[in-house]
This record gives C-alpha cells, sequence and structure tokens, in this order.
C-alpha cells in the first residue's frame, strides 16, 4: 500500500510539472524558454513513465525530447522573428474558442476518467529487464510488421522533409 | 598594504588570503594589442608562466606588449572594465596607458621584463588582491547611454520606455557607446558594459564609437541612414556602412511609419483589416515584417547580427578590426578595417625616421628601418648598405610567428608552441646559428605539411587571387616580389617562389617554400650584418632636403615610402603597406562564408593593420 | 477502479486540454507543432498507463507507445519542412498568413 | 556507500582530468595548478551580463553538472560499486549526456552574447552528428550482451573486450564522445581562434568553475562509458575490479583529451558529412558484423 501511495504522489507530482512546463509554454515570451519548457514538459512525462515502472520508455522519452526540442529551439529562433521574445507581440489568435475547445475537452476526459469504471488495477508489472526483452520480442516477432512500417514511415519522412526542405537549385528552376 | 588596481572588495584575510595566493599561482593573461605583438617582441608568456586567455572574461591580468596608440586603448579600456575583479595591468614598454588605471607591474618589452612583472604581480596578488576600498574604474571608452527601440521597427528610438508607435510593441532597451549623460552609467562596476546588444565584445564598442562622435546627449536631432535604420547617430555625418548622409530622425521616422501604413495598416482599428477576414486587430504580419529584408542564398530570411571580431580577437592578428554581419552562420557582410592611422609628427628629424617608422610597425621593423634608410639613401641619390640577410630573417621569424598564430586559432596548440619558439630562437639569430637550426627548421616544417586533415581543412579555402604583391599574390600565382629588382639581393641568386591557386593552403605553404628559400638566402649572404638597433648608418651624412623613394618585400609583402625633406626634418612620408591591397580584397573573399571558414581565410592572410598617416 | 489510474489519466487530459490550446490559439506554425506535441504527450501518458494498471503483462500497449512517438518525429521531420518551404517563399510561418491552404 | 565511493572517485579523475587538460594546452603537467585555478575562479568576481536571460545562464552550468553526474551514476565501478544498476543502463546514459546539449544551447542563449550563441547553436549541428554515432555503436554492444544494463554488457565481455570484438564501434564510439564533450578538433562552441571561448565566454568565478567542472565530469563519464563498453570495465587479473575500471577510465580520458590536439579543429558542416556519410552506414555495418559473429561463434 505504501508504495502505492508514493506512487501516486509521485504521478501527481511530476503531472503537475508536466502540465505546468506546458502552460508555460503558451505563457512565457521568449521563444527558446517556450521550446525548453516543452522539453520539461515531456522530461516530465518521462519521468512518469519511470513512476509507472516502464522504464525503457522513460529513458527513451527523456532522451528523444532532449534532442527533437533543441532542434525545436532553433526553428523558434529562425521563424519567430521576435528577437528574445522581448517584445511581447501577442502571437495568438482565437483565444476566446480555444479556450473554450481546451476547456471543453478537459473537462469532457475528466469526466469520462472518473465516472468510468476501470476495473481492477493489475498490482504488479514485470520487472524492468524482463519487460525490456519482452517488448523486443513483441516488437521483432508478432508486431514486426508495424514496426517495420513506423520504421518505413519514419525514413519517408526524412526523405521527404529534406527535399521539400533543400533550397531550390538551379536545376530546378530549368 | 597596497592593494591592485582592480582589487576586489572584501575584507582581507583569512580564508580570501588562501584563495589570493592561489590567484597569485594562476594569473592568466589577456594579451593587448596581441599575440603576435608579444612573440615580435620576443615574450614568452607561457615560459613566464602567465596562461593565456582567449577572453577579458577569464583573464586576471592585462598584459600590454608595447605602445598602445589611442583607439587601441580606448578599447582596451572596454577590455580591462570586462575583466572580472581581482585585476591587474602589466605593462611592457609602454609609459602612458591612461586612461587605464597606473600599471601593477611595468617592465621593459622583453621576456626578461616580463619575468620580473610577473614576480611583482604574484607578490602583488597574494597581498593585494582584496581590500576594503576599491577604486572603481571609469573611462569615457565605457560611457553608454540606455535608449528604447522598437524590436520589429529598428526606426524608432526614444529615451524612455514606451510603446511602439508603429506596431504597439513595448519597446526593449538597448545599450548604445557614446554621449553618456551623468547618471545613466550607475550599474554596477560597469562589467556589464560588454553586454552590448549583442554581446561582449570590447572591441565592439571601441569600434563603434568611432561612428557615433561624442557629442553632448541632450534634446538634440537623433540623425539616422535612410537605408540602415539601426544606424543612428546624435551628430549629422555619414553612414558607416553606406556612406550616404544622415538625415535627422524624424525625416526617416516619417518615410518609414508611412510606408508601413500604406503596407497594411491593421493598427488603426478593426475597419482596416477587412481585407483578411478573421483577423486579429492587433495582429503583427510577419509578411510585413520579413518583406524587403535581405534573403540569404539559400532563400531563407534570417536575423542578422552585426559581431565584431576584433580588435583584440585571439584568432586574429592583434589590432586588427573586423566586423562580420552574420546572416545565421555564413557571413553576410564584411568590414575590415585597419588601426588609425598613427602620425609622424611633421618636423621629425630625418635622423629619428628610421627608429619611429620601425617603432609605428614592431611586427616588420626590420623591414621598416631598412626602408627609411633607403629611402633617405634615395633621397640623396646613393644606395643603402646590404640588408639582405637581417631581412630574410626577419621574413623567416614572421612567417613563423604568423604560423603559431594560425596554430592557434585553428587549434593546434602544439604547433602553436613549437613554431613561437622556433620564432623566438630565430629573432635575433646570428648567420651562423641559423645555418644550425636550419635542418631542425625545415624537418619541422615538413611535419607540419603532414599534419592530419590540415590539408583538408584548408584546400579550396579563402581563394584569393587579384592581390598585387606579396606571398598571399605568389600563392596565387603571381609572381610578384620586390626582391627581384631589390640591389641588395643582386649575387644572392634570387627569384620569386610563385605558384599555387590562392587559396588558403596554397598560402601555407607558399610561407614555408619562402622560410626555405630565406635559409639559403641566408646561407648565401653569409652574415647578417647587424641586429638590432639599426643597419648600418649611412656612411654619408644624411641628406637635409630632396625627395626620395624606396620599395621592401617585408614579410608580408611590398611597402613603399615617399619621402620629401626639407631643412633635415621629414617633411612629408608617405606609406604603402600590403594591408591597404589585401583589406578589400579580403572582405570580398568573406561573403557568403561560414564563419569559422572565414576567419581561418581572413588568418591565413597575415595582415598587419598598422598604418602611417599620409 | 485504480487511484493511480485515474490520476494518470487526469494527467492527460490536463496535457490535452492545455495542448489543444495551444494548438487552437497560436498563430506561428512552430507554436502550432508545439501544441501537438503537448496532445501527442497526452496520448503516450495514457497509453502508458492503461498497459501499467490494465494489462502490464501485454507487451503490446507498450509497443502503441512506440509507434506514438515515431508519430510525435514524424511531426516534427514533416512540419519543419514544411515551416521551411513556407517561410522561403512567403517569409512568415503565421497562419493567419496562410490563406491559400484555407481550403 | 557506493554514492560516495563514486563522487570521490569522480572528483579525482577530474582534478586528474584538469591536470592532464592542463598539459595537453599549455605543455606543463602540474598537480597543484587545478587547484589553484579552480580556488582562484571561486575568489573572482561573477560577473552577469547585461540583459541576460538570466534562468538560462545560472541554470546551464548546473543541468550540466547534473548530466555529467547521472551519466556516471550508471557506470560501474566494481560488481556492486554502481549507483543505479538500471535494467537500462546504456540508455540512460544516452539519456543523460542528451541533456549536454540543452545545457550548452541554455548557456549559449543565457549571457545575450554573440560569441557565446553562435557556440551553443553550432553545437546543435554537432550534435546531429554525433547522436547516431553514439546511439548505434551502443546498439552493438547491447545486441551481444542481450541486455541494457551495463554491468551485464561487462561480464558480457569477459571471454573477449568489445574493442577486439567490434573495432568499428569503438572507433566510432570514441570519435562521438569527443565531439559529445567538445574535446578538439570538435571544440567548435569553444574554440579559441573561433569564438574567443565561446559559450564558456560570458562566465566567470564561481559558474565558470562550475561549468568547468561539469565538464570533466561529462568527460569521465564517457570515458567510463567507453571503458564500461569497450574495454571489459572492471574486468582484468591481478588488481581489484575498482582499480582495473579507474585505470582504464582515465587512460580512455586521457586519450580524449590529448588525441585532438594535432589535428586542426573541424568544422560542423564537415563533421556532419563524415557522421551521415561515413560514420552511419559504418555504424551499420558494426551492427551487422556483430549480429553475424554473434550468431555463427558464441563467446
Amino acid at each position: 500500500m505504501s508504495v502505492s501511495i508514493g506512487q501516486s504522489l509521485f504521478l501527481i507530482f511530476f503531472g503537475a510539472a508536466a502540465v505546468w512546463f506546458g502552460v508555460v509554454v503558451f505563457r512565457t515570451h521568449s521563444m527558446v524558454r517556450s521550446a525548453i519548457a516543452l522539453l520539461f514538459s515531456q522530461t516530465a512525462v518521462g519521468a512518469m513513465f519511470l513512476v509507472m515502472q516502464a522504464e525503457f520508455l522513460g529513458v527513451l522519452q527523456i532522451m528523444m525530447m532532449a534532442s527533437e526540442m533543441s532542434v525545436m529551439a532553433i526553428f523558434m529562433v529562425m521563424f519567430m522573428m521576435d528577437p528574445g521574445g522581448l517584445g511581447a507581440m501577442d502571437m495568438t489568435h482565437q483565444k476566446r474558442l480555444s479556450l473554450w475547445a481546451g476547456g471543453i475537452g478537459l473537462t469532457f476526459a475528466l469526466a469520462v476518467i472518473w465516472l468510468t469504471g476501470w476495473g481492477p488495477a493489475a498490482q504488479a508489472a514485470p520487472a524492468a529487464a524482463e519487460q525490456t526483452a519482452a517488448l523486443g520480442r513483441e516488437l521483432l516477432g508478432r508486431s514486426m510488421f508495424v514496426f517495420e512500417s513506423a520504421g518505413l514511415t519514419i525514413l519517408t519522412a526524412m526523405v521527404a522533409a529534406t527535399m521539400v526542405a533543400i533550397a531550390p537549385t538551379e536545376e530546378h528552376g530549368r | 598594504m597596497n592593494a591592485l588596481s582592480g582589487a576586489r572588495q572584501a575584507m582581507p584575510g583569512g580564508l580570501r588570503g588562501l584563495v589570493a595566493r592561489a590567484m597569485a599561482a594562476d594569473l592568466r593573461a589577456f594579451v593587448v594589442p596581441g599575440l603576435d605583438i608579444a612573440r615580435a617582441g620576443g615574450l614568452d608568456p607561457a615560459g613566464a608562466g602567465l596562461r593565456l586567455a582567449d577572453t577579458p572574461r577569464h583573464a586576471n591580468v592585462l598584459l600590454i606588449a608595447g605602445p598602445l596608440p589611442p583607439d587601441l586603448l580606448k578599447a582596451a579600456c572596454v577590455v580591462w572594465a570586462q575583466m572580472p575583479r581581482p585585476r591587474a595591468i602589466l605593462a611592457l614598454g609602454a609609459d602612458n596607458i591612461a586612461p587605464l588605471p597606473a600599471p601593477d607591474a611595468i617592465g621593459a618589452l622583453s621576456q626578461d621584463g616580463l619575468a620580473e612583472g610577473v614576480a611583482t604581480l604574484r607578490k602583488a596578488f597574494a597581498i593585494g588582491a582584496f581590500a576594503r576600498n576599491v577604486t572603481h574604474f571609469d573611462a569615457p571608452a565605457l560611457a553608454a547611454r540606455i535608449e528604447y527601440t522598437c524590436p520589429m521597427h529598428p526606426e524608432v528610438i526614444s529615451d524612455e520606455p514606451g510603446k511602439c508607435p508603429i506596431c504597439g510593441m513595448f519597446l526593449v532597451e538597448r545599450e548604445v557607446s557614446g554621449a553618456a549623460p551623468a547618471g545613466d552609467g550607475d550599474h554596477k562596476d560597469h562589467h556589464g558594459q560588454g553586454a552590448h546588444e549583442h554581446g561582449k565584445s570590447a572591441p565592439a564598442q571601441a569600434a563603434q564609437s568611432d561612428h557615433s562622435p561624442h557629442a553632448a546627449h541632450g534634446d538634440a536631432a537623433v540623425y539616422t541612414c535612410p537605408m540602415h535604420p539601426e544606424v543612428t547617430s546624435d551628430s549629422p555625418g555619414s553612414c558607416p556602412k553606406c556612406g550616404m548622409d544622415l538625415v535627422p530622425q524624424d525625416e526617416g521616422d516619417a518615410q518609414s511609419g508611412h510606408a508601413g501604413h500604406s503596407g497594411h495598416g491593421g493598427h488603426e482599428g478593426h475597419d482596416d483589416a477587412q481585407d483578411i477576414p478573421g483577423i486579429e486587430p492587433h495582429f503583427m504580419s510577419m509578411v510585413e515584417l520579413t518583406e524587403g529584408k535581405p534573403a540569404s542564398p539559400d532563400g531563407l530570411i534570417m536575423e542578422w547580427i552585426e559581431v565584431p571580431f576584433g580588435p583584440f580577437f585571439p584568432g586574429l592578428p592583434g589590432g586588427l578590426g573586423l566586423i562580420l554581419t552574420l546572416d545565421g552562420d555564413s557571413v553576410a557582410e564584411a568590414r575590415l578595417h585597419g588601426a588609425k592611422p598613427i602620425p609622424l609628427p611633421s618636423g621629425c628629424p630625418v635622423a629619428e625616421l628610421p627608429e619611429r617608422l620601425a617603432a609605428a610597425f614592431p611586427l616588420t621593423h626590420v623591414a621598416m628601418r631598412a626602408l627609411a634608410h633607403r629611402a633617405i639613401a634615395a633621397v640623396g641619390g646613393g644606395a643603402a648598405a646590404p640588408d639582405a640577410a637581417a631581412l630574410e630573417r626577419e621574413r623567416i621569424a614572421s612567417h613563423l610567428n604568423w604560423l603559431a598564430g594560425f596554430a592557434r586559432q585553428m587549434g593546434l596548440v602544439r604547433l602553436e608552441r613549437q613554431g613561437a619558439a622556433l620564432q623566438r630562437v630565430l629573432v635575433g639569430a646570428a648567420a651562423a646559428d641559423i645555418a644550425a637550426a636550419a635542418p631542425g627548421l625545415r624537418r619541422f616544417l615538413d611535419r607540419v605539411r603532414r599534419t592530419p586533415l590540415l590539408r583538408s581543412k584548408l584546400e579550396g579555402l579563402g581563394g584569393l587571387t587579384g592581390a598585387k604583391g606579396g606571398p598571399v599574390a605568389r600563392a596565387a600565382g603571381t609572381a610578384a616580389d620586390a626582391r627581384a629588382k631589390d640591389q641588395a639581393y643582386d649575387g644572392l641568386d634570387f627569384t620569386p617562389i610563385a605558384g599555387g591557386n590562392g587559396d588558403a593552403l596554397a598560402r601555407l605553404m607558399q610561407r614555408f617554400a619562402e622560410i626555405g628559400q630565406s635559409l639559403d638566402l641566408i646561407a648565401r649572404a653569409g652574415t647578417i650584418a647587424s641586429s638590432r638597433p639599426s643597419s648600418p648608418p649611412p656612411s654619408t651624412p644624411p641628406p637635409r632636403a630632396g625627395h626620395g623613394m624606396a620599395t621592401v618585400e617585408t614579410a608580408r609583402g611590398p611597402a613603399t615610402l615617399h619621402l620629401t625633406l626639407s631643412d633635415g626634418t621629414v617633411e612629408r612620408a608617405h606609406l604603402t603597406t600590403p594591408f591597404e591591397d589585401l583589406a578589400p580584397l579580403a572582405t570580398d573573399m568573406v561573403r557568403q562564408m561560414e564563419l569559422a571558414d572565414a576567419l581561418i581565410s581572413i588568418g591565413a592572410l597575415d595582415l598587419d593593420p598598422r598604418r602611417l598617416a599620409a | 477502479m485504480s487511484i493511480e489510474l485515474a490520476i494518470a489519466l487526469s494527467v492527460g487530459a490536463g496535457l490535452f486540454g492545455v495542448g489543444l490550446y495551444g494548438a487552437l490559439s497560436q498563430t506561428n506554425l512552430v507554436m502550432i507543432l508545439m501544441g501537438v506535441e503537448l496532445i501527442l504527450a497526452a496520448a503516450l501518458v495514457n497509453l502508458v498507463a492503461f498497459w501499467r494498471y490494465l494489462h502490464p503483462d501485454v507487451m503490446a500497449g507498450q509497443m502503441f507507445v512506440l509507434i506514438v512517438m515515431t508519430v510525435m518525429a514524424v511531426e516534427m521531420a514533416v512540419g519543419f519542412g514544411i515551416a521551411i518551404v513556407r517561410f522561403r517563399s512567403r517569409g512568415s510561418v503565421e497562419m493567419e498568413e496562410a490563406r491559400e491552404l484555407k481550403g | 556507500m557506493s554514492i560516495f565511493a563514486i563522487l570521490l572517485g569522480l572528483a579525482f579523475g577530474g582534478w586528474l582530468m584538469a591536470a592532464l587538460e592542463g598539459w595537453a594546452v599549455h605543455g606543463r603537467f602540474s598537480l597543484v595548478r587545478p587547484l589553484a585555478s579552480a580556488l582562484a575562479l571561486l575568489g573572482r568576481e561573477a560577473v552577469v551580463t547585461r540583459k541576460s536571460d538570466r534562468l538560462f545562464f545560472e541554470t546551464a552550468p548546473i543541468l550540466l553538472l547534473v548530466a555529467g553526474l547521472l551519466a556516471a551514476a550508471v557506470i560501474p565501478l566494481a560488481p556492486g560499486l554502481i549507483v543505479a544498476d538500471l535494467a537500462t543502463g546504456a540508455l540512460f546514459l544516452n539519456a543523460a549526456l542528451a541533456y549536454v546539449l540543452v545545457a550548452l544551447i541554455m548557456a549559449g542563449w543565457g549571457p545575450d552574447g554573440a560569441y557565446a550563441m553562435i557556440g551553443g547553436w553550432r553545437f546543435l549541428g554537432q550534435f546531429i552528428g554525433y547522436s547516431m554515432l553514439i546511439v548505434m555503436p551502443i546498439t552493438a554492444v547491447a545486441m551481444r550482451a542481450q541486455s541494457l544494463s551495463t554491468t551485464q554488457i561487462v561480464t558480457s565481455q569477459a571471454a573477449l573486450w568489445n574493442v577486439a570484438y567490434q573495432p568499428l564501434g569503438f572507433a566510432l564510439f570514441v570519435v562521438a564522445a569527443m565531439a559529445l564533450a567538445w574535446l578538439p578538433p570538435f571544440d567548435l562552441p569553444s574554440g579559441t581562434g573561433d569564438l574567443a571561448g565561446g559559450i564558456e565566454a560570458e562566465y566567470t568565478g564561481p559558474r565558470l568553475a562550475v561549468l568547468r567542472l561539469a565538464r570533466m565530469v561529462v568527460v569521465l563519464a564517457l570515458a567510463g562509458a567507453v571503458s564500461t563498453f569497450y574495454l571489459g570495465g572492471w574486468l582484468g587479473p591481478w588488481l581489484p575490479g575498482w582499480a582495473w575500471s579507474g585505470g582504464k577510465t582515465l587512460a580512455v580520458a586521457a586519450l580524449m583529451l590529448t588525441l585532438g590536439r594535432h589535428i586542426p579543429r573541424m568544422r560542423e558542416a564537415r563533421f556532419l558529412e563524415f557522421c551521415w556519410k561515413a560514420g552511419v552506414p559504418l555504424a551499420l555495418v558494426n551492427i551487422f558484423l556483430v549480429g553475424v559473429i554473434a550468431l555463427v561463434v558464441p563467446i
């Protein structure tokens, strides 16, 4: 039981951090801060995974997001044309609509969560090492096709994004 | 108990005594005007126990090597202000360094002087690193005022915070060097000074303050360039970027304001925004912000930042002012300016001219001295004594000095040390010593040629053709060499070495080949006439009046001196140095290069920014 | 009913709400991508929570998390590709100024 | 208990590293000098630039230190002498070191200085190059050990060290590790001639001390990773395990600190080209070879 309470507390802590950093993303005026806030939000999500004993996924999330959000930061600097966010410029629109949409989504989800009977909770998760091994077998066994498709998708996306993004050269113009 | 000139305010004693002793053991020097000058003066900071700092922020000793001209002194003030306390000044061979505080240690410009100075500094640090009362440092070069500008509309400048009249954004503060009304400079201890708009760089302030004359700041109109709204000045003048006359701010403001309204006009109210349905009234159009801004060759419009590299940048020759406008990581524009020309006081006696000229050009003092002697001899119609061996020795030392600096720039610390050590050996050596050192030197050069990845790094970098003379031109295949017509080289069997495609690698190889050639020439000349302080004095008394001209091939290229004497004094002296030839080419060369490549390419030119006022 | 599951799902709901607000309210493409990232993070939290508290022995749950992570990466790559193209052609990644993308 | 032992080891190792770096950069080896430098830095004024992003400026050195310490936490010094023996240790090391990038970007952005900012973004470019070369060799190592746990990776090398089993992976990993720790010739973010100190340029006093210490910890963690993944960690005759892993780590760190001083600094564009045109294919070949060997000859 004490494990369960500890788990709940940690979940609340990291969950609150994740949501709070998520809010900071849209409240801060500095674009780099905004990207870094998103990073810490995602890191807190990764920490929640660790709390939920999904060790591999948690570490993976923490690792992937560090690089992803750093790239995000440089794109922010490139495309926002707002030096340091010091201008306090307003980059939002349809604020009321968005607030309503976000609010309704949140309330609805909360209602579903707390009103649904989820059935009995599983008490123990497999140990981390077994989990990782089992996940590997799952990925390269039963779900191989899905896994390979994901890999292919990411490769296609990489190639496509690069193709789209590189500057048009003389040859293309001709 | 004597406190340092830049002591830190704290109660001395106790644990701080220990810290002070640690500081005394860990002296880190920022060398002004540059390591190349220090090496040419025979200094070896590492040998004296100093470590070199890349930036003033990491230094606690400001090492001044030789006298500084006024503009560099001003830049040195900013460097001094950027150094964290406790800090100290070690002045070698520099008498007057005001407005910097009095040096904590002085010495002659020599290794012994340096060693003594370091010893004095160690004691001074151990005793006076911390003091109860410290003197604050203030100098005109540090004066700065705060003005407020709109991030989107740089032409909007105000003395007070508020909103932009064009787009309604909050104005941001920025610091401008220039006239300082009293009371503005009250931020603590001036350390923040370095954060000048984009950053630290000391040199920036000194360099840029040249563009904004120090007019008293009051209600005077602000002048700006019609093409470069970021250029502002308190007094009329011309734009440092394009040379156009500056216009009063009001005029410029009205213009751009007008342009802004005809462009979209979404700011006045809801009515104007009808062309885009649903758009928010205070929406800022990015299309407009980026419209008309120059795009890089890859089509992306990026924020351009102007970054100063110099005059004390660790990777470039000391005193060289380089301002790069960066577009992402590539150079959009470069401005290269030499040191302020040093005036040669009119009425300087003829006999003093060689030494004065040599003092003005510490990197090539032998060649400059020879040049002066030859020009004086030419006025009298005679010829100066042969001095080829001394010139060649200086050429070798100068090339090695450059190699050490270039190696530092590329991060090859071992090569830097070896190059500097060889340079120190050769700088004042007799012919016999040079002959003894020659085989080792040649082996060293061969080893450098084989440095892994050096070739691939430098190949194709900074290709420059069109130089008129010097190693840079010869590395591009132009066999221009003033030595070919030089009488001093008669009988030494001199033929210019030329070849290569003019890139940084070719320059490196050219200099190596010239070192080898110079070794041969010295061997053929047999003896070196004499070392410092001068080439042999002319046998006949110096002429009193007339006009004469002489050319010497210095290590960097041909230097020509036109001399008009009257009544035993210099009436007019006009000196052309390789810098004037190379500087415009260099700014073209680095355009659209990646930053690191651009710096390497400029480093490979071996520029000496010093000039003589006409 | 497991209290931990409810907590984790609530966090997911919170992230979803914030992300939805961001994705709808921001005008800048990069900021919109950030909102989408938050929504996907909400999905991740839910998936892991369902796996841990309902079916910890079925590894397909974790596999789904990996797939969503892939989707996040793909979304970023494609989003930035589009951002670069738009920025190059129009000098803006503001959605207000992307009228030709509207139906 | 093991936490203190490892922290002590890190402090000792960091001190030796600083002495070694002093030798590599300044040509003199002195054990006293690093202590004096550290003490002197603590006594110096800590300057904050105007208009700095204070939060980033202050956090960056600490984040770097934390990243280094977390990475070091999964390096086993001896059986049982490890802070956290995670089942996903090798991946965790990666995750911790990914925050080196975040710290450098924050350190570059924070002080509002052009040199620092360029340094920070350059490191991002460098990251795009080295990141794959960190992950892919580790994959091959984990394939042989059939585990991501660092201790199991060490025990899997009992018969033959990985440096002999997969030399290609070893070379790639060391190069990537040097790039990660921005050691020469990959010291673009803080290059002397390029950027006058770059990301370090605006740091003074105690903050600079933390930044330098953190970098030494990162170097040590990486050297520890190399010794764990490729040099058999604590395996070795006669000496106790911790002496072996400590000695190997120090030797690798010394190699990493000195190797690049003879090579001109490499631009990130060139490094990217090398990584993606040569490095990644080679890493794939490495994975393939290790897979084949593991299937054919079980050692």
